[in-house]
């Protein structure tokens, strides 16, 4: 059991800068150029680290605090969410609230250190990511509350353990419903196309990377490699709702989970290479859709 | 006989009142008669008084309580008055201070009679004194409010008295001899004619009800609250309503005696007191006239009074102590908004502005007074409302309570809206303040009766109590 | 005797009818004097002679008759009251309602049960015709002075009334009544008298400075 | 007051007792001549009373006997009981401590020296306020309640008038009188009926009162509006913000904190007398909730201004308590005991809860405009630089509010997600489970507001160059709330004590076996969270400390914000609070509008153009306000009756003869 914790830990703490790469790599593929390789997260991270930082003028230790809270809550949540089929490192009733209000506790303090910096750029940004995170809140509840009905269970890990190809069998709509919300909300929250471009700061696309505007140096890399375990601690609720792929074994097991991330990696890509960005006022609405679809999800299985 | 002294000492300072020539020296003579009259009601009050038959004078308990409402009253007015005249020095109050005292005296007369023919007399005899007394400011508008005031108030005794001798020919319809002493009435009034017994009470509840102000016979109210000196409208809607509700006690007692009539009476009675609640509701709403308004208080007070009445039981008790706890707390309004009237040379509320800051004293009284008035604890009128109030419920009389507790919450919502923007904010810059000051005379006496309502209303003393259950227990039907 | 008194009650009720149509004022004041004087002979033909009863048709006759009309002429000349009436309705109206009222009068006169001695007698009827007319003069009528006038007639009313009962009244009583009543007018003359001099007019329909807006 | 004693000093007496000093506390002030000491007096007395009373109401809860004691008062409803439960000491703790907090505050926020004229009124009055609330709580009859109550309403008004002469204020507090004494009505109803069912004022013991079905209907939904409107709930609230905004912020922090949980307390004390409840009421009760909550935080996230939009914050979490307190009657009526329990314990967790961090809030804000002068959002800005030392603990207050771990807040909210959830697990038909979305939902917007307070407050350059130049409070005023913060804190990370806490209450109302009790609530894994508070803290730090090793390793600047581009930014260009809120404030423009308007910009030159928005209820704005100038309509037209002309009125007198004549003849 022991090395298997330890591969879990490496893997939560290694792997997702490499999901960066394998979206980018993806794009830069649809686009017909060769793209930057596999690793270069990696490299953009130690840069990062090792450059040294410009503060502005206005800001207070909020500004500071701001990355480092994100990435603790954030690393913190990671420990509560199971990786495929092996169970989370912390597993407890009712671990899903907490790890829904960790993601809250650091969006507080993006969107802070954000404002701290006075800067108008930065302060729309922060109003657009409260504002559609709060609407993502609800789906992200919905999903819980029938996954938990449904694997009669109140902590992350059965819940997310329990889904497999019988289950899509049995109750195939409403799961259908659920990774449809799901995938919406992981779209969302991660600040992908068709809500945001990580690529740019646009005015249009002013969420998450105007916020981190005038982070530098180690924080930057702080933030960057923060944002990138989100999507790495949602992509794995993702992945086991939606790729239930189990074998008792536990390499075999590994190996899956693995692939089935890289998988989503190259799907979020394909999204990003084949939609367009949605219009801001377009966004709320597809939101509530989410929360819609993941409402019928649960009447479904209450019927 | 001290009883007779209760009524002769008003009337003979009333003599020396008109005797004296100074004007400056007129005004002690009040509290000079009251506050003996006060000494001498409160040790009557407190003897047991011994009912000798056939005797036309005797205090019973509801006359008792009356008597303690009106002369405290009077006594605090009193003191008040030797301030307030001081300040009035540019025209006689001879007439006033001669006309205080004999309606001091003739309401003394009312709460003593025990013969309905005399206590019509001594009714009677209040309005008229009282008439002068509106007429003190000597212009166009308080003649006419006197005019109203006494020709409606005619009018109705006039009924009252037709009433009286329907009364009196039921007994001789019945072949008893005719008589209108009470005592007589209560022993046969199971005996009586009944057609003529109903249309005596109808006559003389429209009779003394326009004297008490019930709607829709309260028309000159307004009118005489809003021209009279602060110190009268006390009087009137302390000291005259309690004589005429006093009146309607005894009629009450007689259809009490009489069973067949008590249920027609009691539902006139409560039908009566709700429109009056209704009334006051529609017009205190949107009133600028702070007087008025307090006019149409008294409506309500009125109002509230009858449905006690005629809800009786429980509310009885309610009543009685309402009869003491409305007549103090209108004093205070009364008194302090005298003052108010004086500084601002005004009594609209376009004029009178942040009373509070130009007249702590004054101002603040007529807040608390106003608090007081809406049945607020810590002050008295919450306990007699509320136990009017609770026993309306335990009678089961649901759309009465109802509609009680409706009225009374638009009349807090209309009367605040008048009450605070006076007391509050600033005082108008424009307009010169008189040379009026808050000094002791003027707010002595008023302070004095709040912390009265607040004595009753926190810790009443046993005796008064007594007072009340006894008063209660004359009301009571006994089968 | 008693018959006479029913014919004296007739003129009452002329008297009321005269009122209701005359229009001259220091008239109608003197009617109302006679109607005092008139409802002050009648107990002596009731009841049998005795000193209270005595007293009273003496008080009587000099309130109703002498004094009242006195303070009323003497307010008429203090206020230089103009000679006419001036009702709100005109004359005829007036007279034809007060015909409705004494008819209505005899008619519930008849339903209400009286004591065997008065149910033929006038009393009882002429009593509300009177009661009902001073009632019209103190709706229809401008004048503050003959509001007053007015309420004259409604106490005569009343007192016809009391007539049927004069032993009921104790003396003390009665005199009381009157002494009110005296009192009353007098004020009221007086009130007259200061209203003239606000307004140099005593048309009460002037009087309507205090109301709602 | 003619106590009956029975035994010596026991937890019940010492807390009356502590009533009776607090209650009195402002008495000296009005005896001394000279301003100041009286003050400081009235705060001694009044800390010395507030632990002394804490300290019996833990005896309380810690299971001490509760002596009931006869107030034998002349009045002619009988002798008064006064005694103290779990239930009761449970809202007597906050209470208490907020005394504490707040006197203290009080004596830096409006001290003697600087208004000498108020300074009496206000320690006497909130004095009497801090009495009455308590006894209210501790009162077991209909009329001392009721007395009680009053006081509570005219002693805070009388506060909210603080400084009368203010227009605003004004309005305000005649809104809330207005407000509040019509509530009282329908408690004249409540406690009325009660007489007449039971015969007397006392409190029916729990669950005793069986009545036919209107009158428990009436008197449940009287309780409901005299209580409830006093709580804030959704439409009863129109007074509670401008009243929250214009008190002093001392009295705001004591009315929002504590007054609203009384009228609570008075829903949950009339709702136990009655043996059988409704299915309906739970359910209503549950409803409320839910819409206070969600409309409640949307309109304080729309707010510009501070106070008012901490006051509308305060519906959005009595809305959050009514949750659970409709969670726990429908799972009574249903016999779901766990359900009842959870509902329970989240709702009187989350009163403790919303008592500490509330008044902290207030009492901050109080800072703030001590600092500023002013209550406008907008106009502030960097104010961490100028009160470095109520920042930090505003954040404290902030993130508690918005229920973020570590902070208590989050301790309430997840028992009422325990429940929601285990109903949505096994309930067949998942009603109660719709609450975690919708907690969910409203946990967002507090973030949306809270972060908004924050960052336009404290965070970024004054907008307005006059306030740059404020002032740190002092001493007196920071204690209190840094004593609050660390409450909140230490609520947070040892989480479970708060439960030990409300044990006792949820045991006595639930009616429940403490086994059953300790096994239900054992299954919400406080321990686990309290251990991973200690967790994220250490993380919190282990990532603090590598970022600051980076960061030494490597050379440091300083210059300023990068603005994209564009080169001279100033102040006014920031995101305001208005700004921030504006995307959500569009979404949710059916509860709260925000009219816009410009003007003057016109011509080829337009000169300079000002815009100015307003933010609207609809709630007041579109029903309340026009039904009462329809009412007016009405009553202007039958004012005409008062005309004036005497031959009418004379006619109305025959009229009243001849209708009573016609009415009376059979």
């Amino acid at each position: 059991m022991m090395p298997s914790t330890l591969f879990h830990i490496l893997l939560l703490l290694v792997m997702p800068p490499l999901l960066l790469g394998v979206i980018n790599k993806t794009k830069a593929a649809f686009a017909g150029r060769v793209g930057a390789p596999y690793l270069q997260p990696y490299y953009d991270l130690a840069r990062l680290f090792r450059k040294g930082s410009v503060f502005s003028s206005t800001t207070t230790w909020v500004f500071r605090a701001g990355p480092v809270v994100t990435l603790a809550a954030t690393l913190l949540a990671a420990l509560l969410v199971p990786l495929g089929n092996h169970p989370a490192i912390i597993s407890f009733n009712g671990d899903m609230i907490l790890f829904a209000y960790l993601f809250g506790l650091a969006r507080f303090f993006t969107t802070s250190a954000a404002l701290d910096t006075g800067s108008p750029f930065e302060g729309m940004g922060a109003a657009r990511e409260v504002t559609f995170a709060c609407l993502v809140e609800p789906t992200l509840f919905f999903i819980l509350i029938t996954l938990a009905r449904m694997s009669k269970s109140l902590s992350l890990t059965p819940m997310l353990i329990y889904p497999s190809p019988a289950v899509w069998v049995s109750a195939g709509a409403s799961m259908l419903l659920l990774v449809g919300a799901l995938f919406i909300a992981l779209l969302a929250e991660n600040c992908r196309i068709p809500f945001d471009d990580p690529n740019t700061h646009l005015e249009l696309t002013m969420i998450h990377e105007v916020m981190v505007l005038d982070h530098s140096g180690p924080a930057f890399g702080l933030i960057l490699y923060g944002a990138a375990l989100k999507l790495f601690v949602l992509g794995a609720v993702f992945v086991n709702l939606a790729l239930p792929f189990k074998s008792g074994n536990l390499l075999v097991d590994w190996v899956a989970f693995v692939a089935a991330m890289l998988f989503l990696a190259v799907l979020i890509g394909v999204v990003e290479s084949v939609m367009a960005r949605l219009r801001l006022i377009r966004i709320p609405q597809l939101l509530v859709a989410a929360t819609i679809l993941s409402a019928f999800a649960m009447l479904l299985i209450v019927r | 006989m001290l009883t007779y002294l209760l009524v002769l000492l008003p009337l003979l300072g009333g003599l020396i009142a008109w005797l004296i020539p100074d004007n400056r020296v007129r005004p002690l003579l009040l509290p000079i008669i009251a506050l003996p009259h006060l000494a001498l009601s409160l040790y009557l009050i407190a003897t047991p008084s011994i009912k000798v038959p056939g005797s036309w004078l005797w205090l019973d308990p509801l006359g008792k309580i009356t008597l303690l409402a009106v002369s405290a009253l009077f006594a605090v007015c009193a003191v008040y008055g030797v301030g307030y005249l001081a300040y009035r020095q540019e025209r006689s109050n001879r007439v006033l201070c001669l006309g205080l005292l004999v309606c001091l005296a003739a309401m003394s007369l009312v709460t003593l009679c025990q013969h309905l023919g005399l206590l019509w007399v001594a009714v009677e005899t209040t309005t008229v004194s009282m008439a002068p007394l509106i007429y003190f400011n000597r212009n166009a508008r308080s003649i006419e409010a006197t005019w109203k005031y006494l020709l409606i108030c005619s009018v109705g005794i006039a009924l009252a008295l037709l009433g009286l001798l329907f009364l009196a020919y039921a007994t001789h319809v019945a072949h008893q001899d005719a008589t209108l002493l009470l005592s007589d009435l209560l022993e046969d009034a199971r005996l009586l004619n009944r057609d003529w017994l109903h249309a005596a009470f109808i006559f003389l509840l429209v009779g003394y009800g326009s004297k008490l102000g019930l709607a829709p016979l309260h028309t000159w109210k307004p009118d005489a609250y809003g021209e009279a000196p602060g110190l009268v409208g006390a009087l009137l809607a302390g000291g005259l309503v309690n004589c005429a509700f006093l009146a309607i006690l005894r009629v009450y007692q007689i259809c009490l005696a009489s069973v067949t009539e008590l249920l027609f009476f009691q539902q006139v009675l409560v039908g009566l007191g709700l429109l009056s609640m209704a009334v006051a509701a529609v017009f205190m709403a949107r009133q600028h006239d702070f007087k008025r308004m307090l006019a149409y208080s008294s409506v309500e007070h009125v109002g509230i009074l009858a449905v006690g009445l005629g809800i009786g039981k429980g509310a009885l008790f309610g009543v009685l102590f309402h009869l003491i706890n409305n007549g103090l707390t209108k004093g205070v309004l009364f008194l302090s908004s005298g003052n108010i009237h004086r500084s601002y040379g005004g009594k609209t509320v376009e004029v009178v502005q942040g009373a509070l800051t130009r007249l702590p004293w004054s101002g603040g009284l007529f807040l608390a007074g106003f608090i007081a008035i809406t049945g607020s604890p810590p002050f008295s009128p919450f306990v007699s409302e509320f136990s009017i109030i609770s026993s309306i419920f335990v009678e089961r009389q649901y759309l009465v309570g109802g509609l009680f507790l409706l009225f009374l919450a638009v009349i807090f919502i209309g009367m605040a809206l008048t009450v605070l923007p006076m007391v509050m904010g600033r005082p108008r810059t424009d307009l010169e303040p008189t040379d009026y000051r808050d000094q002791l005379l003027t707010v002595g006496p008023p302070l004095v009766m709040l912390l009265v309502i607040v004595w009753l209303g926190v810790w009443p003393p046993e005796a008064l109590l007594q007072l009340l259950k006894d008063g209660a227990a004359m009301l009571e039907v006994r089968s | 005797m008693v018959s006479l008194a029913d014919q004296l009650l007739v003129l009452v009720m002329l008297i009321n009818f005269i009122m209701l149509g005359s229009s001259r004022m220091a008239f109608v004041i003197r009617a109302v004097a006679a109607q005092g004087v008139i409802l002050g002979i009648i107990p002596g033909l009731l009841h049998p002679f005795s000193g209270h009863l005595l007293a009273i048709t003496v008080s009587i006759i000099l309130a109703k008759g002498v004094v009242i009309p006195y303070l009323l002429n003497d307010a008429v000349r203090k206020a230089q009251i103009r000679r006419e009436v001036e009702p709100f309705i005109g004359y005829v109206p007036t007279l034809l309602l007060g015909a409705v009222f004494t008819a209505l009068a005899f008619v519930f006169a008849q339903k209400l049960p009286l004591a065997p001695e008065h149910r033929d007698l006038l009393f009882v009827p002429a009593s509300i015709a009177t009661l009902m007319t001073g009632f019209l003069i103190l709706t229809t009528r401008k004048k503050a002075i003959s509001q007053v006038i007015g309420y004259l007639v409604l106490e005569n009313g009343i007192f016809i009334f009391g007539l049927l009962l004069a032993e009921a009244m104790p003396f003390m009583v009665e005199a009381g009544a009157l002494l009110d009543l005296l009192v009353g007018i007098f004020v009221m003359g007086i009130v007259i008298n200061h209203i003239s001099r606000e307004f140099s007019t005593v048309d009460t329909s002037q009087l309507q400075t205090l109301r709602e807006e | 007051m003619v106590f009956v004693w029975n035994i010596d000093v026991d937890p019940v007496s010492s807390l009356l007792w502590a009533i009776a000093l607090i209650g009195l506390s402002g008495l000296p002030g009005l005896l001394l001549k000279r301003p100041g000491p009286g003050q400081i007096l009235s705060v001694c007395i009044t800390a010395c009373a507030a632990l002394w009373g804490m300290a019996g109401a833990l005896q309380i809860l810690g299971g001490a006997p509760a002596t009931r004691y006869l107030l034998d008062w002349p009045l002619p409803f009988g002798p008064s009981e006064l005694s103290v439960d779990p239930l009761s000491a449970l809202f007597l703790l906050p209470l208490l401590l907020a005394a504490l907090c707040c006197s203290l505050y009080g004596l830096a926020y409006l001290p003697a020296a600087g208004q000498p004229a108020v300074e009496k009124r206000v320690t006497l009055f909130s004095g009497l306020l801090l009495a009455s609330m308590a006894l209210v709580l501790v009162a077991r009859d209909g009329l001392l309640l009721l007395i009680a109550w009053e006081v509570m309403a005219l002693s805070s008004w009388l506060l909210l008038m603080t400084d009368q002469q203010n227009l605003q204020v004004q309005r305000a507090g005649t809104v809330y009188l207005l407000a509040t004494h019509t509530g009282s009505m329908a408690l004249y109803v409540f406690f009325a009926l009660l007489k007449g069912e039971t015969g007397s004022f006392a409190f029916p013991a729990a669950h005793s009162l069986a009545l036919g079905g209107t009158v428990t209907l009436v008197m449940l939904v009287a309780a409901l509006i005299g209580f409830g409107a006093k709580a804030g709930i959704m439409p009863l609230h129109i007074w509670l913000p401008g009243a929250h905004a214009n008190a002093p912020s001392h009295v705001s922090a004591l009315m929002s904190g504590i007054m609203l949980k009384v009228g609570i307390y008075g829903i949950i004390r009339a709702v136990s007398f009655f043996q059988q409840l409704p299915v309906w009421f739970g359910w209503l009760v549950l409803l409320l909730g839910a819409v206070s909550a969600i409309t409640g935080i949307a309109l304080a996230s729309a707010q510009r201004d501070l106070k008012r939009l901490l006051a509308c914050s305060s519906i959005e979490n009595i809305g959050i308590i009514c949750i659970g307190l409709g969670m726990a009657l429908v799972g009574i009526q249903s016999g779901d005991r766990v359900l009842a329990i959870l509902g329970l314990a989240g709702a009187f967790i989350h009163i403790i809860n919303h008592a500490l961090f509330k008044p902290l809030l207030f009492l901050g804000s109080g800072a703030i405009i001590h600092a500023t002068g002013t209550r406008q959002i907008d106009r502030m800005g960097g104010l961490s630089r100028i009160l470095p030392r109520t920042a930090p603990l505003f954040l404290v207050g902030s993130l508690a509010i918005c229920g973020l771990p570590p902070l208590n807040g989050f301790v309430g909210e997840l028992f009422l997600y325990f429940g929601a959830f285990s109903d949505g697990m096994l309930a067949d038909l998942p009603v109660i489970g719709f609450v975690a979305p919708v907690l969910a939902l409203v946990g967002g917007l507090a973030v949306i507001t809270f972060v908004k307070l924050y960052g336009a407050v404290f965070l970024g350059v004054p907008r307005d160059p006059e306030l740059a130049h404020g002032h740190e409070s002092p001493l007196a005023m920071l204690l209190p709330m840094g004593l609050l913060a660390g409450i909140c804190l230490l609520a947070g990370i040892g989480a479970p004590l708060l439960l030990q806490l409300v044990a006792p209450a949820v045991i006595q109302y639930a009616g429940v076996s403490p086994l059953l009790f300790t096994q239900v609530a054992g299954a919400v894994p406080l321990q686990q969270l309290a251990l991973l508070n200690g967790l994220l803290l250490a993380v919190i730090l282990v990532v603090w400390l590598s970022w600051r090793f980076l960061v030494q390793r490597a050379p440091l600047a300083s210059s300023s914000t990068w603005g994209c581009g564009y080169l001279a930014p100033t102040p006014r260009m920031q995101y305001t609070g208005s700004a921030f809120s504006e995307l959500i404030t569009g979404l949710i423009s059916g509860l709260v509008g925000t009219q816009g308007r410009l003007s003057g910009l016109s011509g080829a030159f337009p000169a300079s153009a000002r815009f100015v928005s307003i933010t609207t209820e609809r709630i007041l704005d579109q029903m309340i306000i026009p039904s009462l100038q329809g009412a007016d309509w009405c009553l202007a037209w039958l004012r005409r009756m008062q005309h004036g002309h005497l031959h009418l009125y004379i006619l109305y007198v025959f009229a009243t003869l001849f209708v009573l004549m016609v009415w009376s003849q059979p």
